[in-house]
């Protein structure tokens, strides 16, 4: 690891490459304290719902696709193990361990998108979208989910961002083009974990309700 | 030289070896919940999913987000988020958990939107 | 032009909420002469050039001086939270033997709907001196019902009940205003509320035509939906006699007692599970989805005329 | 001491060598130098110029609606136009003027000065979000030629989902965007404020302002993301017909106010809290003072950020919220009330005492202290369960929030500009206009605005296009003040703009104020000081400790850092 290497990483206004670093993983935590609360207020419109119509809940929960559910979420906790060992082996200067975890955990971000595709397709099929003909008697069951659509798209959303930017940091460390030291690794990464914590709490609301 | 200091892990061998346990954990712990889904223990299925859910989002805020290393500020930023949302969450249950009945939604049906799609046939 | 500065106070309440107004009056004026004062009298005695000493401040000028004005200020925020809110819960104290009227909203139109059936477009009548209970739902939108001469104001929502309660204490003609933005014509959502003596409002209320009695009304729909099927005396179910039960306190069987009143039966019909009375198998099915509210109303309104003895 | 040989004293070599031509506005040159900047002085100027074309297009609505509530009938829009424009009106000046037009126009520029530091922590962000926020602007003004939005801007449904056939969803996406880009700018400046302190500048040295950007920024990020969740509900159900908040189906609208609120309450802090920073240093300023209780400010500051989240329900009394969650809502309302009272007599104390000068920023700090103490106490009116029953919805509310986030966050807004214009053009302005623009400002102002609390008081609703023929005459005062209020705006863009070209050079420290940004030349350089500054002082010390000001002279101030 050179000197020049150290500075070349080292971006204004910051003076050194530790406080940068620093600087890059507090600034990122912030931003997730947001994003949090973002989909904390979805989570407590589901919750109100929930608590205001619990059959109906339940009712619409039994439709999902438990399998399709739980093969992502296996993908999903798989791929932020891949994501943790990419930053930390990049920060340690280990190029070929980086690269190729990194490139795991844009194969498994695109498996579950893919995935999802699958389990998309398969709940239009099934005629789940809330509307005249919603297959299920209770009312509020289309509440149920018209919040599964928007949230699980929301956070496929925030998967796609992530599978952007792990893709083009990856790039640019392949051609040499930013350096292992990079703060750029650790603050997508912290990303993509919350994500994953995000799932974490979709799964049981949307999968696991109304299966006993 | 070394990003933040303390004692990071250098090899790949040992990142590694930081890194799997976590994940063997969490996927054990999703074996667990999906398990237990099944089980009809009323209300408090939704209790345990939701307790596991916790430990989950732990495993990962602590370890694969570092929480673990001694930053208070990382620390600060994260319970900042939690406190705001139990903020929310306990004045918004204050109004709904305490409304009369009448004032509910759902008491009574509009009568100028679409009646509600139900597929099932009148029952009279 | 009528009086600029004038607005009737003409609900029991309204007495209560300008007192209120009058002591947040005070207290702002003198609050605002005191912060003027403060901020003309130091800027006229300290101004650049000013003969005034400065100096260092004097000692009463510290912390001591802070921790006061914070304790006054909080004191004074607590005396005023708890004057209005000790006025709010008995406002909202339910009465008995309360006169109730259907309120129902709807772009760009209120209804009301007296006890009797009498119905109104934009009007309401009101007898002085009475105990009225306002129940409100809107068939759209949310709309707002504001009575300024009565300093109430509720907004009106599709999907619930809301209420108002009020006593009239002055006859006359107040302005009906909806409050909450509702369309293109939401400020031409007008109507007029208008207060009688008990003599004339009696005499006024027999004047209406009554075409549709609804609980006659509600009685066909009471058969129609298959509801007197189980609820008739005699029934192979076994479900409660609705006979002479409006306004009895019903045992449920999680132990509670509650009043059947309008809401309770309201509840019972969408929300069977809710309620189950006391010594009955909770074989009802929702009816939510399938009563409009306007046949909610007329089958309440026939349950309500069910007296012993009589009925189904 | 005299006061010359202060002067004389503070006038190091520093203050000569630095000619414009390496100053940020100069050292780079081309329209693309200034699009493709990372430099937080230039963004706050790209920012400048995006809330100045917002605020002539929110303005521009304000006259339309003035104009139609001229007279009672309809007669000069048809209702819809009128709906369209106050909802337009709404949406611009609250989330394209108000929320940005303190934070990052004064904050961006000043925020790193005042700390010593080189840039905000994320310089590129800073960019992104101008970008972001200039999008979510050309999305609006589209949905708005495209034929407008009718919701008000609070979007409430089920009019907005089910009812309003305008562009809903372009106008949510819009606001959406708008509070990406508040995000950003919120996470920046936390970052800024907490990683890139100069030497020895500690938290309790840092002066209100920051202080205050702090507790903004902490709102920003908190809440704006819970708006952006509401309004993308209302979007899907808007567009894709997912029926969360329909009552047909079971769902609440008052939930959906619940969140929005939760977003929409703390925003009137985002747009107040920094006009406290403005004017804290303003009065110190021009009262030579230090300022009074500078700890209890601090706390002021952090408790109104924080207990600002807890009483969005007092916009509900009467939108159908239980009895117990208003009294709940209502306690708390009335407990923010301390802080604001903190704020409002630590300013007048602070002139206690002093050595008060009327240059043109302490006019508007004046004026600021006198409309948010209007503003402040009819808050308590409306956090009064009963009194709010009577007065929500009217004209009395429109009358409070305008004191609060007209009178009080853009008067301080031209309260800062005014102060700070020489330290970022390096030219003075005619003092006379400005005074004279300042008095104007605030009589204009109180004639618009006052009458509104009378006729809301008499009932008169908000939204109205028609209304009675009584409130004729409250109507004819407001619209007539609202001239005036308009001269009182667009006089300081005639004479600040021409002040770039004939202005007089200002000098480093034409005020004579201690912070940071004005050990610095002006205007500052790309890198903001040529030498790191070094703190060794609080904020404020216009004055020896234990000796006030004297009568005439200036005082022998120290300030906050020393180039070395």
């Amino acid at each position: 690891m050179s000197v020049s290497g150290t500075a070349e990483a080292l971006h204004e206004p910051w003076r050194s490459l530790r406080r940068q670093r620093e600087g890059t993983s507090f600034g990122t935590w912030v931003f997730l304290g947001s994003e949090l609360m973002m989909f904390g207020g979805l989570v407590l419109i589901y919750a109100v719902n929930r608590a205001l119509h619990p059959d109906a809940f339940t009712a619409g929960g039994r439709e999902t696709s438990l399998i399709y559910g739980t093969v992502n979420t296996a993908v999903l906790l798989t791929s932020s193990l891949t994501m943790a060992v990419g930053s930390e082996a990049a920060r340690a200067g280990l190029r070929r361990l980086a690269l190729r975890t990194l490139l795991a955990t844009i194969a498994l971000g695109c498996t579950f998108l893919a995935v999802k595709g699958f389990e998309y397709n398969e709940d239009i099929a099934k005629g789940m979208i809330p509307g005249p003909g919603f297959p299920l008697e209770e009312p509020a069951a289309q509440i149920f989910w018209a919040l599964y659509w928007i949230m699980t798209a929301l956070h496929a959303l925030h998967l796609t961002v992530g599978i952007g930017l792990v893709s083009i940091f990856t790039y640019q460390y392949w051609k040499l083009e930013r350096l292992h030291q990079s703060p750029a690794f650790e603050g997508t990464a912290l990303y993509w974990h919350l994500v994953d914590i995000i799932w974490i709490f979709l799964y049981p609301l949307f999968y696991l309700m109304g299966r006993s | 030289m070394s990003g933040l200091g303390e004692n990071l892990p250098q090899t790949a061998r040992e990142i590694w070896r930081r890194a799997v346990p976590v994940w063997a954990a969490l996927t054990l712990l999703l074996g667990l919940t999906c398990g237990l889904a099944f089980v009809p223990l009323g209300s408090g299925n939704v209790m345990v999913a939701l307790f596991i859910a916790v430990i989950k989002a732990l495993l990962v805020a602590v370890f694969f987000m570092h929480l673990i290393r001694p930053d208070p500020l990382l620390r600060l930023a994260g319970a900042a988020a939690l406190l705001w949302l139990l903020f929310m969450f306990t004045l918004t249950f204050s109004d709904i958990l305490t409304r009369p009945r009448p004032m509910q939604p759902g008491t009574v049906t509009p009568r100028t939107f679409d009646t509600p799609a139900a597929s099932g046939v009148r029952a009279f | 032009m009528r009086g600029v500065l004038t607005l009737p106070a003409a609900s029991e309440q309204a007495g209560v909420v300008d007192s209120i107004v009058l002591g947040l009056l005070v207290i702002s004026i003198l609050i605002v002469l005191l912060v003027t004062a403060l901020i003309v009298g130091f800027s006229v005695r300290y101004r650049r050039g000013s003969p005034a000493p400065r100096g260092p401040l004097p000692s009463f000028a510290r912390r001591d001086l802070e921790m006061s004005y914070v304790a006054g200020t909080a004191l004074m925020a607590l005396f005023l939270f708890i004057w209005a809110a000790v006025t709010l819960v008995s406002l909202g104290q339910p009465v008995r033997n309360a006169v109730e009227i259907h309120v129902e909203a709807k772009q760009w139109m209120w209804k009301t709907r007296h006890p009797n059936g009498a119905r109104e477009i934009n009007e309401l009548h009101l007898p002085v001196g009475e105990d009225i209970r306002l129940v409100m739902t809107s068939q759209d939108v949310i709309h707002s019902f504001f009575v300024p001469a009565f300093r109430v104001k509720m907004d009106v929502l599709p999907g619930r009940f809301t209420e108002i309660r009020l006593r009239a204490i002055q006859t006359g003609d107040f302005v009906l205003r909806c409050a909450e933005y509702c369309g293109t014509l939401h400020a031409r959502m007008t109507g007029r509320v208008v207060v009688m003596d008990p003599g004339p409002f009696a005499r006024w209320l027999a004047a209406q035509p009554q075409a549709d009695d609804i609980a006659k009304e509600g009685e066909a729909l009471f058969v129609g939906f298959g509801c007197a099927g189980c609820h008739t005396p005699g029934s192979s179910v076994h479900a409660p006699d609705l006979r002479g039960i409006y306004g009895r306190p019903v045992h449920l069987s999680d132990t509670r007692v509650v009043q059947a009143d309008e809401a309770y039966i309201r509840d019972s019909i969408l929300q069977p599970r809710h309620d189950i009375v006391a010594g009955y198998a909770p074989i009802m099915p929702s009816f939510s989805g399938l009563v409009s509210d306007a046949d909610l109303e007329r089958l309440v309104a026939y349950v309500r005329s069910l007296r012993e003895g009589s009925g189904p | 001491m005299s006061g010359d040989t202060a002067r004389i004293e503070r006038a190091g070599p520093e203050e000569i060598t630095p000619g414009e031509r390496d100053s940020y506005l100069t050292h780079e040159t081309g329209i693309l130098s200034w699009l493709l900047t990372e430099d937080h002085k230039r963004i706050a100027l790209l920012y400048m110029f995006g809330v100045t074309i917002f605020f002539f297009i929110g303005g521009a609505a304000a006259v339309v609606m003035r104009l139609e509530l001229f007279t009672p009938g309809s007669d000069v829009v048809e209702p819809d136009t009128y709906n369209r424009m106050f909802t337009l009106h709404g949406i611009v000046m609250v989330w394209f003027f108000l929320v940005p037009l303190i934070p990052n126009t004064l904050g961006n520029f000043l925020l790193p000065l005042m700390i010593g530091a080189r840039d905000v922590a994320f310089p590129r962000i800073n960019l992104a979000s101008w970008y972001l926020f200039m999008t979510a602007g050309m999305l609006l003004i589209y949905a708005w030629i495209a034929g407008g939005v009718d919701t008000g801007w609070t979007f409430y449904t089920p009019y907005s989902t089910a009812f309003a056939n305008s562009h809903v969803v372009m106008a949510a996406l819009a606001v959406i965007i708008a509070g990406f880009s508040s995000i950003a700018t919120g996470v920046n400046f936390i970052a800024t404020t907490h990683m890139l302190r100069a030497p020895g500048m500690t938290w309790f040295r840092l002066p209100l302002f920051v202080w205050a950007i702090y507790g903004t920024s902490l709102v920003m990020v908190l809440a704006t993301p819970v708006l952006a969740a509401s309004l993308l509900l209302i979007a899907a159900e808007h567009a894709l017909g997912l029926p969360v908040f329909d009552p047909a189906r079971g769902g609440d609208p008052v939930l959906f106010q619940h969140i929005f609120w939760f977003y929409s309450h703390p925003a009137v802090y985002i747009m107040i809290l920094p006009s406290f920073g403005v004017i804290s240093e303003i009065v110190t300023c021009f009262a030579r003072r230090r300022v009074f209780g500078y700890n209890f400010m601090v706390y002021a500051i952090l408790w109104i950020a924080v207990v600002g989240f807890l009483v969005w329900g007092h916009h509900m009394f009467v939108a159908g919220q239980s009895l117990y969650a208003s009294l709940v809502f209502s306690f708390l309302s009335f407990v923010i009330a301390v802080p604001s009272a903190i704020k409002v007599f630590n300013w007048s104390f602070t002139l206690y005492r002093g050595q008060i000068t009327f240059e043109p920023p302490m006019l508007y700090a004046l004026g600021f202290i006198g409309l948010f103490t209007i503003g402040g106490l009819t808050g308590l009116w409306v956090a009064a369960v009963p009194v709010d029953v009577h007065v929500t919805d009217t004209y009395f509310v429109v009358a409070h929030f305008h004191f609060i986030m007209v009178g009080g966050a853009v008067t301080a807004f031209y309260g800062g500009l005014t102060f700070w214009w020489p330290k970022i053009t390096g030219r003075l302005y005619p003092m006379g206009w400005a005074r004279f623009a300042a008095v104007l400002m605030f009589f204009g102002f109180f004639f618009t605005f006052f009458p509104m609390f009378i006729m809301g008081y008499l009932g008169m609703p908000r939204r109205y296009q028609v209304y009675p023929e009584e409130f004729h005459v409250w109507h004819v005062m407001a619209s007539s003040g609202a001239v005036l209020l308009a001269v009182a705006y667009l006089l300081p863009m005639g004479f600040l703009g021409l002040s770039i070209l004939r202005g007089a050079r200002a000098g480093d420290n034409p005020w004579d104020a201690t912070g940071l940004e004005w050990c610095t030349s002006s205007p500052p350089p790309r890198e903001n000081f040529r030498t790191p500054p070094v703190v060794r002082e609080r904020p404020y010390l216009y004055h020896p400790d234990a000796i006030g000001p004297g009568h005439e002279t200036r005082e022998p101030h120290r300030r906050q850092g020393q180039q070395s």
